[in-house]
């Protein structure tokens, strides 16, 4: 760092501003996580900490891997597994939840 | 696509010979890995999908068990995880700069994140096992055997915890591979976005643990 | 009417409203499948004959909406075919939900054998005698795989699950004897699990019953089975491959031991000697491999494989095969 | 373009000792660019990838079809004395392993599909070449680990793997089955990927996706298949072995497990895996019938929605395995209806493929026929697939010899037809050389007649209520088990003949033109064999696919 030149500096930190925010973000929203998990302060906390976690999973998706800057193939494909997912979960669910 | 990647001078992708474009090249590239991480989150969604039908069988065996799971390591391997993506996106900005030696220096940052990750769950794993939490070991008591369904759920923490231990010790594998290649002149002119595809692979290592966190060890407790 | 009377059956028999009920949905079913198949059978021959190449015949394409028609060929037998989903639902549903009154047996499916215990609890084994006119419903479960209780003439099979109750009921309307099957793989002897259902009236049902059959002419019937599903003549039939001591003629026999002394083989020793191989060792000279199978075989089966070895069919049995 | 009397015309001779030289108009084919046998071991060329394949489940065919021989035979007697119950038992399990994983599943895709999507949208490889081969050495390690367990003594579990009798109960090489097993996903799901990227980053200038051929977009339909349905079986596999080995207990019942969850996560793959079956096979025939009717093809798009549409909705019906197996009756009603949802559009094809005939200019050559009888049987297959989505019915039919009967419709009648038929049609492709028209067209008879006179009877023996994979019977369904083991050997001389007829012509067949069959579509304009690099100059598109000489003037529709 300290060899580098003010313009060096600046372009540095332009670049690194999206990366470190996010990280920030994450840590965050790991911190109520953790904080959640930690007290247990209300009874179905674990829907509020489902959620959390998908803030989460959002913004890694979206702005640590540049979905955002993807075209919409790309960006479809990002949705796709989940979507999938999701018909796994709920079509194995109607079994589980009226047996 | 990637934005910055034609910044600087020096950065750049070599056209290998069955592809008509550069841009062709980098678009396969990116798609490819895209969809091996479709099949890699439905891989996991098997192992929560099985998390979320003990904890509907079993509720009251499952919250015990998770109950007995190192709760701070894990929020502690997360935020080890989270800085890893940090370092790994630096390195993939650095390489759109064409600044090597600092990419270079993120990577091994990268890996040595992964690595203290994986010293982290190793620490776990001993620490359960003179905890009597392996019941997988047929001939070793079982702290929890007052209630038997909480086996399951233990056992399926080590199946989905060594899974994703196994793609982290891939992915560290690879980068330092990478990052060995990556530090000889030129990489950048012909590789760069290397860099970048396997940042998607990094992150989405992340991305699995940041789910698998909250499903074993937060929400069933 | 014996269920092997026929060399050659093309349709089943049925015996109860709801079988019925299957054959006429299964009818109509077929008739809507021929109506949407055989048109393209005869286009495709028709076609390949008239429009062969080089054959004189009219190919002027008209105009033609393939939208349209791409839509109408695949609603119209969509919502032809729902009419059969429906219909389909109605009667699971009424085969799923059984009415209060229904005579409860009681079913457990074990590797490869069916046990059957009556409200009354007589039991029996692989084989089922039930009255007609009355709803019956079958409660089962299973020891150890999946199995599946199937009894075609009902048009009814389900799973017996080894961690839960499944459920299954009918309300029979013919007498008669008919197959019962194990329909669901489950290992090595499989396609032996099977046997008899028989439909009687209620006054033979409950005659028979009465009579005993149930217990008697089964406990050492179904210790036949029992010894079967242990696999016991792997080793002590005669010509098996492991030797070991014939059972023929064994009960009540005197046994000399290695300790010298002699013991009668009594129903006792027989236990014992299942139970515990090791303790009683013979004289003779054969290797002590059996394992031991105290706390391998249930009470019940014990009583059934010991009745069975007492039983003169056994030593009929066994000596009958040189 | 080129026509189809230009060359060809040795008639039988002797392979020639030379290949000729290599001109600027006749470079170098891709069989004779090198011959050693590390360029074929370590090729990247997707042509010789595909012929790598192919002739590793011929093997597998091989294997597949004689344990169903034995099963056959064992079932000409009712009281089950050829074999003991344990053999029988081993017999149909590696039956069926190795056909639905090491045949069916890659058939078409990883043969056909590896040669010919790159030069069917004029691409000179896939994306992902060393991929492509790796694929090829996953697949072979999978195949070995199932080799080694059936030669150290075989599985008995049914390819279905259900716990617990896989976990607990059985006392076979369960375990290297089912490595073998996990690890062929991957080689699927590498082929999946690479197709998937090929087709959405490779098409040639003018190759639009509505100029795909039929056979294209129903590769990438089953490619997507494989990348979504893949990793969940993978998974379940794993749970499995885990399972068997260190007892984890999740599907145990004896440890509080759910073996039902099993199940689901096995069908959850292995119901789109049928799709993963039938998907190629109609791009095989939709590519087969336009060029031997001379004619467009009848709607086209729709064809093509379609292949995207049944790829997705099949993910929604899977529980229709499991109407009886202990499932929630609300979940199976809504699995059932899902399923009439997804039987209907799939089996109402053939409609497309019989108004594609009508009014064309038709040559009855041995791809047509197989075609021809692939549409009838499938029809077939798929309605009576109805049939055991019908609740009711299903509760009588369920594991019977009904289900034997439909699925094989689906699987022989539908993929094994559209397999032979697709390489009739494209063998003087891959090899350059013609067979003999008079030995196809026997075999497809007695393909045809030998498959109908093996299963037909089995629908029949389903409805009687015989059960499948019993050894032993009863014995008033031992006259159709007889015939049907009679139509399978049939079925068996019908199988042996195209195996020595087409091998017989790469080395003495006549010199096939580039296009023999006066068919449209980029993989005819090359010679054939192809080129090393599949084509000297990039290829442009510009017209619609399935440019034959007959059109029908579709309405409601643009035209370009």
């Amino acid at each position: 760092m300290a060899r580098m030149s003010d313009d060096e500096r600046r372009v540095l930190r332009a670049h690194m501003r999206v990366p470190v925010l996010t990280a920030g973000a994450l840590l965050g929203l790991l911190g109520v996580n953790v904080a959640l998990g930690a007290t247990l302060p209300f009874a179905h906390v674990w829907i509020l900490e489902l959620m959390v976690a998908t803030a989460m999973v959002v913004t890694i998706l979206w702005v640590s891997m540049e979905v955002r800057h993807e075209p919409p193939l790309v960006r479809l494909f990002a949705g796709i597994g989940f979507f999938w997912v999701g018909i796994l979960f709920a079509m194995t669910l109607t079994d589980y939840l009226t047996r | 696509m990637s934005a910055g990647a034609e910044g600087a001078e020096g950065v750049g992708v070599a056209l290998v010979s069955h592809f008509a474009t550069v841009e062709q090249q980098r678009h396969a590239a990116v798609l490819g890995m895209w969809a091996w991480l479709l099949t890699e989150l439905l891989l996991f969604a098997g192992l929560f999908l099985t998390a979320l039908v003990l904890r509907l069988l079993h509720p009251e065996a499952v919250q015990e068990a998770a109950r007995h799971l190192k709760f701070w390591i894990g929020a502690l391997n997360t935020v080890v995880l989270i800085t890893s993506s940090l370092t790994m996106s630096g390195a993939i900005q650095l390489s759109r700069l064409g600044w090597q030696r600092g990419m270079v220096r993120f990577m091994l940052a990268t890996a040595a994140l992964g690595t203290l990750f994986l010293a982290f769950k190793g620490y776990e794993y001993w620490a359960d096992y003179h905890e009597h939490m392996m019941p997988f070991l047929g001939g070793r008591p079982y702290a929890l055997e007052s209630a038997p369904a909480s086996r399951l759920f233990v056992n399926l923490y080590y199946v989905a915890t060594s899974l994703h231990g196994l793609h982290l010790t891939t992915g560290i594998g690879i980068l330092l591979a990478m990052t060995w290649q990556a530090s000889r002149p030129g990489f950048l002119a012909r590789h760069q976005n290397r860099i970048e595809i396997f940042g998607l692979y990094w992150h989405f290592i992340d991305l699995i643990w940041i789910l698998a966190f909250p499903i074993l060890y937060v929400v069933n407790r | 009417m014996n269920p092997t009377d026929l060399a050659l059956q093309l349709w089943p028999p049925s015996a109860s409203a709801t079988a019925a009920e299957t054959d006429w949905l299964i009818l109509a079913f077929t008739v809507l499948t021929l109506l949407l198949t055989v048109p393209v059978f005869v286009a495709i021959t028709w076609f390949a004959i008239r429009y062969r190449q080089g054959a004189p015949a009219n190919r002027d394409q008209s105009e033609s909406r393939s939208v349209l028609i791409e839509i109408s060929w695949m609603l119209i037998p969509f919502l032809l075919t729902l009419i059969f989903f429906v219909w389909g639902a109605r009667l699971f549903f009424i085969s799923k939900a059984a009415p209060a009154d229904a005579l409860v047996i009681e079913a457990i499916g074990r590797q490869w054998m069916w046990k059957f215990q009556h409200p009354t609890g007589q039991s029996e084994i692989n084989d089922l005698h039930l009255p007609i006119g009355q709803p019956v419903k079958i409660r089962m479960t299973s020891q150890d795989v999946i199995h599946a209780l199937y009894l075609p003439v009902l048009r009814m099979q389900m799973a017996t699950l080894p961690d839960r109750y499944t459920e299954l009921w009918f309300k029979a309307d013919r007498s008669g004897t008919f197959r019962l099957y194990c329909s669901e793989y489950c290992g090595t002897d499989h396609s032996k699990m099977d046997g008899n259902l028989t439909l009687m009236s209620q006054a033979d049902y409950a005659a028979w019953l009465q009579n005993g059959q149930a217990l008697q002419g089964g406990l050492a019937g179904a210790g036949r089975a029992v010894y079967e599903s242990y696999a016991c003549g792997t080793c002590h039939d005669p010509g098996a491959v492991v030797r070991a001591p014939s059972l023929a003629g064994l009960y009540g026999r005197e046994v000399r031991l290695a300790d010298g002394r002699t013991v009668p083989a009594d129903e006792a020793y027989l236990r014992e000697k299942i139970l515990n191989p090791n303790r009683l060792k013979l004289a003779a000279d054969y290797k002590q491999v059996m394992p031991a199978f105290r706390n391998v075989i249930p009470a019940d089966d014990l009583d059934r494989l010991v009745a069975y070895l007492k039983s003169a069919g056994a030593q009929a049995q066994q000596e009958a095969v040189p | 373009m080129t026509s189809g009397t230009a060359t060809g015309t040795e008639g039988l001779a002797l392979r020639d000792p030379h290949t000729p030289d290599p001109t600027l108009d006749r470079p170098a084919d891709y069989l004779h660019a090198e011959h050693t046998l590390r360029s074929w071991f370590l090729t990247t060329d997707h042509k010789r990838i595909a012929l790598l394949y192919l002739a590793s489940i011929t093997a597998f065919f091989v294997i597949g079809a004689v344990t169903a021989g034995l099963v056959r035979l064992a079932l000409v007697v009712p009281d089950g004395q050829v074999f003991t119950n344990d053999t029988y038992n081993k017999l149909f399990t590696i039956h069926g392993v190795v056909m639905v994983w090491f045949f069916l599943i890659p058939s078409i895709p990883a043969t056909f599909g590896n040669f010919l999507i790159p030069l069917m949208i004029g691409a000179r490889d896939l994306a992902f070449p060393k991929l492509n081969l790796a694929s090829w050495y996953v697949f072979m390690t999978g195949a070995l680990f199932t080799l080694v367990s059936v030669v150290l003594g075989g599985v008995d579990t049914g390819w279905t793997f259900y716990t617990p009798l896989s976990t607990a109960f059985s006392n076979t090489w369960v375990v290297p089955a089912l490595i073998g097993v996990t690890i062929v996903g991957f080689s699927s799901i590498l082929t999946g990927l690479n197709f998937v990227v090929t087709i959405h980053t490779m098409r040639a200038p003018g190759m639009t996706w509505f100029r795909l051929p039929i056979f294209v977009w129903t590769h990438y339909a089953t490619s997507l298949i494989f990348l979504l349905a893949t990793p969940v079986i993978t998974v379940a596999l794993i749970l499995l072995i885990m399972e068997r080995a260190f007892h984890i207990g999740v599907f145990d019942p004896a440890y509080g497990g759910d073996p039902v969850l099993f199940q689901h996560l096995f069908w959850f793959y292995s119901h789109p895996a049928v799709y993963i079956m039938v998907l190629p096979g109609m791009g095989v025939i939709s590519e087969i019938v336009p060029a031997f009717a001379q004619k467009k093809l009848f709607g086209y798009k729709f064809v093509a929605y379609a292949a995207i549409g049944l790829a997705s909705v099949t993910f929604f019906v899977w529980g229709h395995h499991m109407f009886v197996n202990g499932q929630s009756d609300l979940a199976s009603v809504a699995f059932s209806v899902l399923s009439f949802a997804v039987a209907v559009p799939s089996a109402v094809k053939v409609y497309n493929w019989t108004a594609t005939i009508h009014k064309g200019s038709l040559k009855l050559d041995t791809p047509m026929l197989y075609a021809m009888g692939y549409i009838g049987l499938f029809v077939l297959g798929g309605l009576t697939g109805l049939y055991l989505a019908t609740l009711a019915i299903n509760q009588h039919v369920h594991a019977t010899y009904f289900v034997v009967a439909h699925f094989h419709y689906i699987m022989v009648g539908g993929t094994v037809l559209a397999f032979l038929g697709g390489l009739h049609f494209w063998w003087p492709k891959f090899t350059g050389r013609m067979y003999i028209e008079a030995w196809g067209r026997i075999s497809a008879f007695l393909i045809f007649i030998g498959f109908n006179v093996t299963f037909f009877p089995q629908f029949i023996l389903g409805y009687l209520g015989m059960p499948r994979r019993y050894h032993i019977y009863p014995p008033e369904f031992q006259f159709l088990n007889i015939l049907s083991s009679a139509g399978s050997t049939i079925l068996a001389v019908g199988y042996i003949f195209p195996m020595v007829y087409l091998v017989y012509a790469i080395w003495f067949g006549r010199r096939a033109p580039a296009n023999p069959w006066d068919a449209r579509g980029l993989e005819w304009t090359v010679a054939s064999p192809p080129p090393a690099h599949n084509f000297l100059s990039e290829p442009e598109v510009p017209e619609m696919p399935y440019d034959y000489p007959i059109q029908a003037r579709e309405t409601g529709r643009q035209h370009t």
